[in-house]
């Protein structure tokens, strides 16, 4: 019955839509009944992204659900939109992911609460037609869009140094961004469309795609984002309101990583073999380094913040490493499986940043400080809240049964092929993982009751466990079982690779 | 020199409004203050009259007369009705102002009408005379205005800089064209343009070309000939930088092309390297140091000068797409500064200038709706999509890299992330700041209507910019 | 050297002396008066270049009005001529160095090199009869129609401008009414008053 | 025999004079604006040796509105100049600095 | 009724799983006895379907049954599968693991009844069991890391089951770090499994050994290294992880501060053993490289002898009982080492039982204790708990490896298999394991004479409250001292000597030297017979005698020996001086890195210097070029006249 919907476009707009309709709600009603609207749209969001998944086509590579409609002739900017393995699995987080953040913020934002959620809603429109889009401008669009509203919603919901955070996340971000624009101004030029697709078929000398890969690399890898220029990421999430963290590092982080699968990947192949070992250098240095730096953070949200970027380097070593598998063994055997590893760690961390944030954050609304030093013994006030917060860990931790595991499990098993010293540094998050995250668990949740503020903590309320009860049985559901996920990007997977080991030269 | 009739009809705007503007003169006379209304009422009339005269008989082709002195082309129209467009939104943000500021007098309106008439004529010049005398029409009616406000010090200081500068500007301008005629031996600019093309020697004609550029720079307010430009922006009543900052542009704009396109297209490698180094140090200048501003009027002229680095990227690439481009980024620009203008205008009251950015303090605590109609400005300024700015830059670069310059784009784009930063500061005054003053704005309904008008046109043109582009294009490449 | 030359070498002399002396001397009005001289000179040498209408223009429009109101305005706006010119020394060198090089470099370009006698040749003198005014005027109002019209408009921005700028009713300024003072009655000027008197204590 | 360079450097003599007088002149607008006057007349100089030797009546015109718009122009300089004297009582370059930065 | 078999070992691993989540996530609902029963039910099942399936693959020699339940994911071609292989090997630990489990459950009811943990107390040890059955019956490495991990995270849960006690929650994160240490090598060696086998399916790897076995790889640029034993080191790294071999050892002693039944069940019976199991399962593999099983026997030996020397010098009484644990534990290695796999499962097997016995029965002590566990607070218990002291002594003898006793069959098949061994690094470790002998009995009755004899040191109040404990420990304790005794006799011939466990372990013939023991074995009580003229009893008696001599008759000997040689006595105190070396190297040395990383490379570098950095520089610069704008006429006309000269000097000259 969905096949003839524009689905894509109404999953674009419909959070859009009911953006504009939450503000509306919010000036001229109450903020109880803005919440109901921005709680229902949510929700018609993410049912309305279901059809996605229960209608994929599992087999193809090929664009689904394909939109086409000319936008702005005298650029030839098409409306394209389409989806395949790769993109509608993000899709659904994002759409999923809202409704949770709308639920996380029903009580918590008390401050003009409309704007927020409405704030949020935009977001998941505009983070939709990122992964959607099929035509660079569009997507470009989309990507720095999505920048506003998030800016804003650092910038007003935040905490007491949001200014220079939000500031830093928008200047890092645009800086990024803009060199995007010319590569694909370039390319447009060159091959006379903003079509991906066509980009896809698009020939460069080496030269040529080696700076078009510098381009791209600045944009995706200060989203993603990789070391060295990561720095904007733990100042955003520590002065972010849950809410924003949540969709930060559940969604917006992996628009880096998913333009490195659109565009560097198969737009310059040539290029990201030549460039491979500085990107696996770049992925192993944020896995190893920023495990090291995560280990000594006093903030809570830093810390988690921290150990987002040490995952999301898991990500990028499993996209970049098909060639070092290829010249090692002479085989290809592994780079799907590196790459679908990438993929499901993006979607795992999704889940388990997001959830460890709002852990946060309900800590947050209690006490009122993200230190670690002001918590101790949580557990006694708290049980079922530390139980989340122990399965959540242990996620991020990368215990098998948990999302978390299924990526890095991947990603190390195929670096392996390529170098036994990719898999080793790889393979340390075992240890550093476990321990920045695990000595926080333990500094925060287990002890005796530290202090006042501790022992005064009411566990958590239905809205509260609601959320946290969702978001674990999906990690978990990943965890035990992540076929079907890996099921619906196959194609999608090997396409691609198939699409970089071709020359374009 | 064979004398011809000339057809009138072309000019007939023109004709219209220098009518009506002598009109509103005398009628203004008979006005008393309390009636002044009326003689607001009249000038927008004129300019409603003009933009329908224009459009009734909007040209597709290039007619030229007077000798050859007068063009009329579809891009001289396209560009004429944003003018009367621009010209009838300033004049309806300037009204409140006027009232409170005391200088709710029929010479704004009339001397708004010459400057019009003045760009017109600019709009319209084929020949160096006409292009001189549309120029000084319009800035003899600048630097009256500028001064309007009789009792304000910095009013009349920035009235004497810009005059002073200008006259500078305009001498060089006059040398440059003394040398051109010298070379080629007509004022003709298709004359020119012929000669250009068979004299061999370059030389002299690129001498020229240097001053008579100095003189566009200046008007464009380009770098280093901008520095005009903040504090005339600043000292002048806002509604006078409001009636600067937008309609001019469209008319430098337009004297830059009929010079350099119309009449030196020849020399176009010599102007290409000159309007490069201007459009490096226009955009690098002007966002450095609007970042260090704390008046929004400087910052916005610091804005407008890096914005005018950017619309000469497109017209250095000597392409028609290029033009084009440039165009479209101009008459974008003048739809985000009026907007912009407009907001500090909105802000203020009687006889207090909200021109510091403090003013804007948590605006969207006071009026959440207009701070939501400035951030959709800002973030167009800043060339955030979906908002129309970022189609005028993305124009111009596509240009720039169309044209092989991609380190220029790179430079561009590095400029735009450094202006990003002081676009982003307004932001944070009005959404992140807490208001020093809770009382909501109020203002006339009118106002209120245009300043949302304005915003929501920035966001849906920046959704559908292929109208406006492909006009733009349309009217360069059909002259 | 023919008698043009010396003309022309005369009034080169005048005009770049009297120039100089324009942007020196302390006392704007002395200035003002060498800026005659600087205008008579040239209207000269616009002379040799067979420009009588202009050279007329320029002593009758310029020396005769423009100077005048900038006169006018000197004497008018009453200037502290004793301080004038310090600071002049301070930079002068940096000044008078960018001076010449300009100079330097537009001399460069206008010099015998592109526009010597042999590249461009002094073209024949008009016949006695010959009339500069006749021949500008044949033109004015025909092929520059346009520009005449627009150069009346600048005019009369001009007039407006000054006027809108510079009239000022003074609020403090007494003017008299006739038509008031003869409508004027009685009761408008005296108002009687009734008082109680005054008790003696 | 006069060239045309003589005259034209004559012009760029004047003009130079002129520029220098400008930002030299650190203490009295109202000389600015008589070195705008002498920028014209140099200008006007041009366009009329060019005229002359080119024998081509339009650069007369062109100085006959040269002379008309710089008639204009100094009325409205003056005016500013009157009203800035009025604010400011002094009509000294270097009091001219409230705006800046 | 067992037909179809699948079913059975899915209910097998399922019901305490069941169990378990009913009494984590139900426990309030369901009450503590009914937390209790469920759970113990549950286990009930799984142990007595266990049997069941004991009894069809030994007893009735059935095929071994290699199956998927159901497949996990299918990613590049290979299938990842959650499978079951049920051979001889695994029914062996499913019923010792049950079994033990199921004691530990019944225990717990009266160790833990005061403890407002209760419910989730079963519902952890339930869940362990859960993942300790998944990890023996599992079919590819992919699972057995899950269970892996699984019994790695319960082990934490239980470890800091007192989550108010700092010792415990520091002892729980350390053990939790460690065994990832060794995880971190397991994984690495899955990986290369991975590569080379390009399954991870045991049956396809296992088929596939001797292609793999003459491959090499370069690890360090330039050596060629053979596959096999970098895949076998790696793999054992998560052995001496999880089963406590030095240097990875540090873990297990500090993991005494969770409750005692844990310590009987997982630190003592099980997943310790969980590495043993592991090489055995992976003899296949091991057999090839020669390199690798040395190293194991070094390990192991280390491990045997030097741990054992530690335990003379505690005092608590569970930690005594730990380093018994691990000194046992490197007897297992040894076996490994030296390819008497077989003999290592053996011990594996009785350990379980007398080790489980010990600990429980120092569990009973500290509960009649008031939870005191200093021995040097007791003394005397024997009139006090006859059951506790009976089982005890059994289960010491047992450890001590008395002949006709469990500990000494399997103990002593690893000492021959030693002495036979030809590896390198074979001569130290049969030096070692016999040494070890005599340490295992001097501390084990160290502690036994200083728990149940000599003089009672405890406070009044403690005295006049010791009881014996109720039926639920001391049942489990007789359960346990059963099989103490009577279990090595029994299976010594089939599990050492025998062909026990058929295909599931492989033995290459030039390392089979149980095979050659085998030949000189007659019978468990031959066995006996032929223990009275060797060392091993010698030096375990000579243990038993001096620990006699010193605690009980001369106490002041081991004062002396504490103030003579207090160099060694202070290395022992300090345990070799692990732990301050781990946390200074390894914590601060992780922590310092972090710190610099951070405060140099982000903060002052990236944030300080390059991005805040470019921001000033951008601001500077601003506030720098708009003094430029001075306000003076006559500097903008300057500016315009500069750009006028440079312009023509640029286009023009």
């Amino acid at each position: 019955m969905f096949s003839d919907w524009p689905l894509l476009s109404l999953v674009i707009w419909i959070p859009v839509l009911g953006g504009i309709a939450v503000l509306l709600a919010g000036s001229y009603t109450n903020d109880a009944t803005s919440r109901v609207v921005a709680l229902l749209f949510s929700i018609v969001t993410f049912i309305l992204s279901i059809p996605l998944y229960t209608e994929f086509q599992t087999g193809t590579a090929a664009m689904q659900f394909t939109e086409m409609v000319p936008w702005i002739d005298a650029f030839k900017i098409n409306y394209h939109l389409g989806i395949d393995g790769i993109s509608m699995p993000l899709i659904i987080l994002t759409t999923f992911m809202t409704v949770i953040v709308v639920i996380a913020g029903w009580e918590v934002i008390q401050d003009r609460p409309a704007q927020y959620m409405a704030a949020f809603l935009i977001l998941a429109g505009l983070m939709n037609g990122t992964f959607a889009a099929l035509d660079a401008a569009l997507f470009y669009v989309f990507w720095e869009a999505l920048l506003i509203p998030m800016f804003i919603v650092i910038g007003v919901w935040g905490g007491p140094r949001r200014v220079y955070a939000t500031i830093k996340f928008f200047l890092y971000t645009f800086f990024g961004s803009v060199f995007m624009l010319i590569a694909l101004l370039y390319m447009r030029l060159e091959s006379g469309s903003f079509e991906i697709l066509d980009l896809h078929q698009f020939r460069m000398d080496l030269d040529t795609q080696v700076l078009i890969f510098f381009a791209f690399l600045v944009a995706f890898a200060v989203k993603v984002p990789m070391w060295p220029v990561h720095t904007w990421l733990p100042d955003a999430h520590v002065e972010a309101p849950t809410g924003g963290s949540v969709i930060l590092a559940a969604i917006m982080l992996k628009l880096g990583a998913y333009g490195f699968l659109r565009f560097s990947l198969p737009i310059t192949p040539d290029a990201s073999q030549h460039l491979d070992i500085l990107m696996i250098t770049l992925s192993l240095i944020a896995v190893v380094y920023i495990g090291f730096v995560a280990l000594v953070q006093q903030d809570m949200k830093k810390l988690i913040a921290y150990s987002s970027i040490s995952h999301m380097g898991f990500v990028t070593l499993g996209f970049f490493v098909a060639w070092s598998i290829m010249a090692n063994t002479g085989k290809l055997d592994g780079a799907a499986m590196a790459m679908q590893g990438g993929i499901v760690q993006m979607i795992s961390h999704g889940f388990i940043s997001g959830a460890m944030f709002l852990c946060v954050g309900v800590m947050y609304d209690r006490v009122h400080s993200r230190e670690i030093s002001a918590y101790g013994g949580v557990v006694n006030t708290m049980p079922k809240f530390a139980a989340f917060a122990v399965l959540f860990a242990m996620a991020n931790a990368g215990l098998p049964g948990t999302s978390g595991f299924v990526g890095e499990f991947m990603v190390i098993l195929s670096s392996f092929k390529a170098n036994f010293w990719y898999a080793f540094l790889a393979a340390t998050t075992l240890i550093l993982g476990a321990a920045y995250t695990l000595w926080m668990v333990k500094r925060v949740i287990f002890g005796d009751v530290k202090n006042d503020n501790v022992a005064k903590l009411q566990d958590i309320n239905k809205r509260e466990f609601l959320f946290l009860a969702i978001l674990a049985v999906m990690v978990l559901f990943f965890g035990l079982w992540p076929a079907p996920l890996i099921d619906v990007m196959d194609a999608s997977v090997a396409n691609l690779i198939q699409h970089m080991m071709q020359s374009k030269l | 020199m064979n004398f011809e009739i000339p057809n009138m009809m072309l000019a007939m705007p023109e004709m219209f409004i220098l009518t009506m503007a002598c009109v509103i003169l005398v009628f203004d006379l008979f006005v008393s203050d309390s009636n002044r209304i009326l003689t607001y009422g009249l000038a927008q009339l004129t300019l409603v009259g003009a933009f329908f005269l224009t459009i009734s008989d909007y040209s597709s082709s290039t007619m030229f007369t007077f000798n050859g002195t007068f063009i009329r082309d579809p891009m001289s129209d396209l560009l004429k009705v944003c003018i009367y467009l621009a010209a009838l939104v300033v004049f309806l943000y300037a009204k409140d102002y006027l009232r409170q500021n005391n200088i709710f007098k029929g010479e704004f309106y009339v001397l708004g009408l010459f400057g019009v008439l003045g760009m017109m004529i600019m709009i319209s010049a084929h020949s160096l005379l006409t292009v001189y005398l549309g120029l000084e029409l319009l800035s003899l009616s600048l630097y009256a205005m500028v001064a309007l406000k009789r009792d304000s010090m910095m009013a009349s200081e920035s009235a004497m800089k810009y005059f002073v500068l200008g006259a500078i500007a305009s001498g060089m301008l006059l040398y440059g064209m003394s040398m051109i005629y010298g070379v080629t031996g007509t004022l003709d600019l298709a004359v020119i343009s012929q000669h250009v093309t068979e004299i061999k020697d370059h030389i002299i004609l690129v001498f020229g070309l240097v001053f008579l550029l100095v003189g566009v720079a200046f008007k464009l307010g380009a770098v280093p000939f901008h520095m005009w430009v903040p504090d005339v922006y600043h000292g002048a009543p806002t509604a006078v930088t409001l009636y600067i900052s937008s309609a001019p542009k469209i008319a430098a704009f337009a004297m830059l092309m009929r010079l350099l396109v119309d009449g030196l297209s020849g020399l176009h490698e010599q102007w290409q390297g000159i309007l490069i180094i201007l459009s490096v140090l226009s955009m690098g200048l002007g966002n450095i140091v609007a970042i260090a501003q704390s008046n929004i009027k400087r910052m916005f002229a610091y804005s407008a000068i890096s914005h005018i680095g950017f619309l000469l990227l497109g017209v250095l690439t000597g392409t028609e797409a290029g033009f084009a481009a440039s165009m479209f980024y101009v008459l974008v620009y003048v739809l985000m500064s009026m907007g912009g203008f407009g907001m500090v205008i909105l802000l203020s009251r009687d006889g207090f200038e909200a021109d510091n950015l403090s003013d804007f303090k948590g605006l969207h605590t006071r009026s959440p709706w207009y701070a939501f109609m400035m951030l959709i400005l800002i973030f167009s300024m800043a060339g955030v999509p979906p908002f129309l700015g970022f189609w005028a830059k993305l124009s111009v670069l596509q240009q720039v890299v169309s044209s092989g310059l991609i380190w220029l784009a790179v430079v561009a784009v590095i400029f735009s992330i450094i202006g990003a930063f002081y676009y982003l500061r307004v932001i944070k005054i009005m959404y992140f700041d807490e208001p020093e003053d809770s009382t909501p704005l109020m203002c006339s309904v009118d106002m209120r209507a245009m300043i949302t008008t304005n915003s929501i046109l920035v966001l849906v043109i920046g959704l559908f910019p292929g109208d406006l582009m492909a006009l733009c294009i349309s009217a360069i490449s059909a002259g | 050297m023919s008698i043009e030359q010396i003309l022309f070498y005369i009034n080169s002399a005048v005009v770049i002396f009297s120039a100089t002396m324009v942007i020196t001397v302390r006392n704007p009005v002395q200035a003002a008066l060498f800026l005659v001289l600087t205008f008579f000179a040239c209207a000269g040498i616009w002379m040799l270049l067979e420009a009588e209408f202009l050279a007329i223009a320029l002593v009758l429009v310029y020396v005769g009005a423009v100077m005048v109101l900038f006169l006018f305005v000197v004497m008018m706006l009453d200037i502290n001529i004793a301080r004038m010119r310090e600071g002049f020394i301070k930079f002068l060198p940096v000044g008078i160095f960018f001076a010449v090089i300009m100079g330097v470099l537009i001399i460069a370009n206008v010099g015998p090199e592109y526009f010597g006698l042999d590249k461009v040749a002094e073209p024949a003198r008009h016949p006695a009869d010959y009339s500069n005014t006749r021949e500008l005027g044949l033109v004015l109002y025909t092929v520059y129609v346009y520009p005449f019209e627009i150069a009346s408009v600048i005019l009369l921005v001009a007039i407006v401008a000054a006027i809108a700028l510079t009239l000022r009713r003074r609020p403090q300024t007494k003017y008299q009414s006739p038509e008031k003072q003869i409508a004027v009655k009685r009761n408008d000027r005296v108002r009687m008053v009734s008082m109680p008197t005054e008790e003696k204590k | 025999m006069i060239a045309l360079s003589d005259y034209l450097i004559l012009g760029a003599i004047l003009f130079s004079l002129s520029v220098a007088g400008i930002f030299l002149n650190k203490k009295n607008v109202i000389v600015l604006l008589m070195a705008i006057e002498l920028m014209l007349l140099s200008v006007n100089l041009n366009f009329i040796a060019f005229s002359h030797y080119l024998g081509d009546s339009a650069g007369q015109v062109f100085v006959f509105f040269i002379l008309t718009v710089a008639a204009a122009e100094a009325a409205i300089g003056l005016a500013i100049l009157v009203v800035l004297f009025r604010n400011k009582r002094t009509i000294n370059v270097k009091d001219l600095d409230s705006l800046k930065g | 009724m067992f037909e179809n078999m699948e079913n059975i070992y899915l209910v097998i691993a399922l019901a305490p799983l069941v169990g378990s989540v009913i009494a984590g996530l139900f426990g309030k609902q369901v009450g503590r006895a009914g937390s209790h029963w469920v759970t113990i039910i549950g286990v009930a099942i799984s142990c007595l379907l266990s049997m069941v399936v004991f009894k069809q693959m030994v007893i009735d020699g059935a095929e071994s049954f290699n199956g998927a339940v159901y497949t996990w994911m299918a990613s590049d071609g290979i299938r990842f599968e959650v499978g079951f292989l049920i051979d001889k090997l695994t029914a062996m630990m499913m019923v010792v693991v049950t079994f033990v489990s199921l004691m530990v459950h019944i225990y717990t009811i009266g160790y833990m009844h005061e403890d407002p943990g209760y419910q989730r107390f079963f519902s952890y040890i339930s869940l362990f069991t859960f993942s300790m059955l998944m990890l023996v019956m599992s079919n590819n490495f992919m699972q057995l890391f899950f269970g892996w991990e699984a019994v790695g995270l319960v082990s934490y849960l239980l470890i800091g089951f007192w989550y108010k006690k700092e010792t415990a929650i520091y002892a729980n994160l350390k053990a939790f770090l460690v065994n990832r240490v060794g995880d971190f090598g397991f994984l690495l060696g899955i990986a290369a499994v991975l590569m080379y086998f390009g399954s991870i399916d045991y049956a396809t790897v296992f088929a596939n050994t001797d292609k793999v076995a003459v491959q090499t790889m370069e690890v360090i640029p330039g050596s060629q290294w053979s596959v096999m034993t970098v895949i076998c080191i790696l793999l054992f790294i998560g052995a001496m992880g999880k089963s406590a071999q030095v240097p990875l050892h540090v873990w297990l002693p500090d993991s005494m501060e969770g409750p005692t039944p844990i310590s009987a069940l997982i630190h003592a019976a099980t997943m310790v053993t969980a590495g043993i199991f592991m090489v055995t399962r992976m003899s296949p593999l091991f057999e090839l490289s020669e390199t690798a099983l040395s190293f194991v026997l070094v390990i192991g030996a280390i491990t045997a002898l030097f741990m054992g020397f530690l335990g003379l010098v505690q005092n608590d009484i569970k930690r005594v009982v730990a380093y018994s644990t691990l000194s046992q534990l490197g007897y297992m290695t040894v076996a490994l080492g030296a390819s008497a796999y077989a003999a290592g499962v053996f011990h594996l097997m009785t350990h379980a039982f007398f080790k489980a016995l010990l600990f429980l029965g120092a569990g009973s002590v500290i509960i009649a204790m008031h939870h005191e566990q200093d021995m040097r607070k007791m003394g005397g218990l024997r009139k006090y708990m006859p059951i506790t002291w009976i089982t005890s002594l059994v289960g010491s003898l047992a450890l001590i490896g008395t002949p006709g006793f469990a500990g000494f069959f399997s103990k002593d098949s690893i000492i021959e298999a030693v002495g036979h061994s030809t590896l390198a690094g074979s001569g130290f470790a049969h030096v070692a394991v016999l040494a070890g002998v005599f340490i295992t009995a001097l501390y084990s009755f160290r502690m036994y004479f200083l728990v149940f004899h000599g003089e009672e040191r405890m406070d009044e109040h403690t005295r006049e409250h010791l009881h014996e404990c109720p039926k639920v420990v001391t049942v489990p304790l007789i359960m346990l001292a059963i099989p103490s005794v009577f279990i090595g006799g029994m299976y010594v011939g089939d599990m050492a000597f025998g062909d026990f466990f058929g295909n599931a372990v492989f033995v290459s013939p030039q390392h089979d030297v149980l095979g050659e023991l085998s030949k000189e074995f007659h019978g468990a009580f031959g066995m006996m017979l032929h223990s009275f003229q060797t060392a091993p009893f010698w030096l375990a008696a000579a243990g038993v005698f001096t620990a006699w001599f010193f605690y009980m008759k001369r106490p002041d000997i081991p004062d002396w020996f504490e103030t003579k040689f207090s160099a060694i006595h202070t290395l022992l105190e300090n345990k070799y001086y692990f732990d301050r070396f781990n946390e200074i190297f390894f914590a601060g040395g992780g922590r310092g890195i972090g710190k610099g990383l951070w405060n140099f490379g982000d903060v002052k570098l990236i944030d300080g210097l390059i991005v805040n950095g470019s921001a000033h520089a951008v601001g500077w610069f601003s506030g720098f070029i708009r003094r430029v704008q001075t306000g003076f006429l006559y500097d903008y006309a300057f500016a315009m006249i500069l750009g006028l000269i440079a312009l023509i000097w640029l286009f023009v000259m």
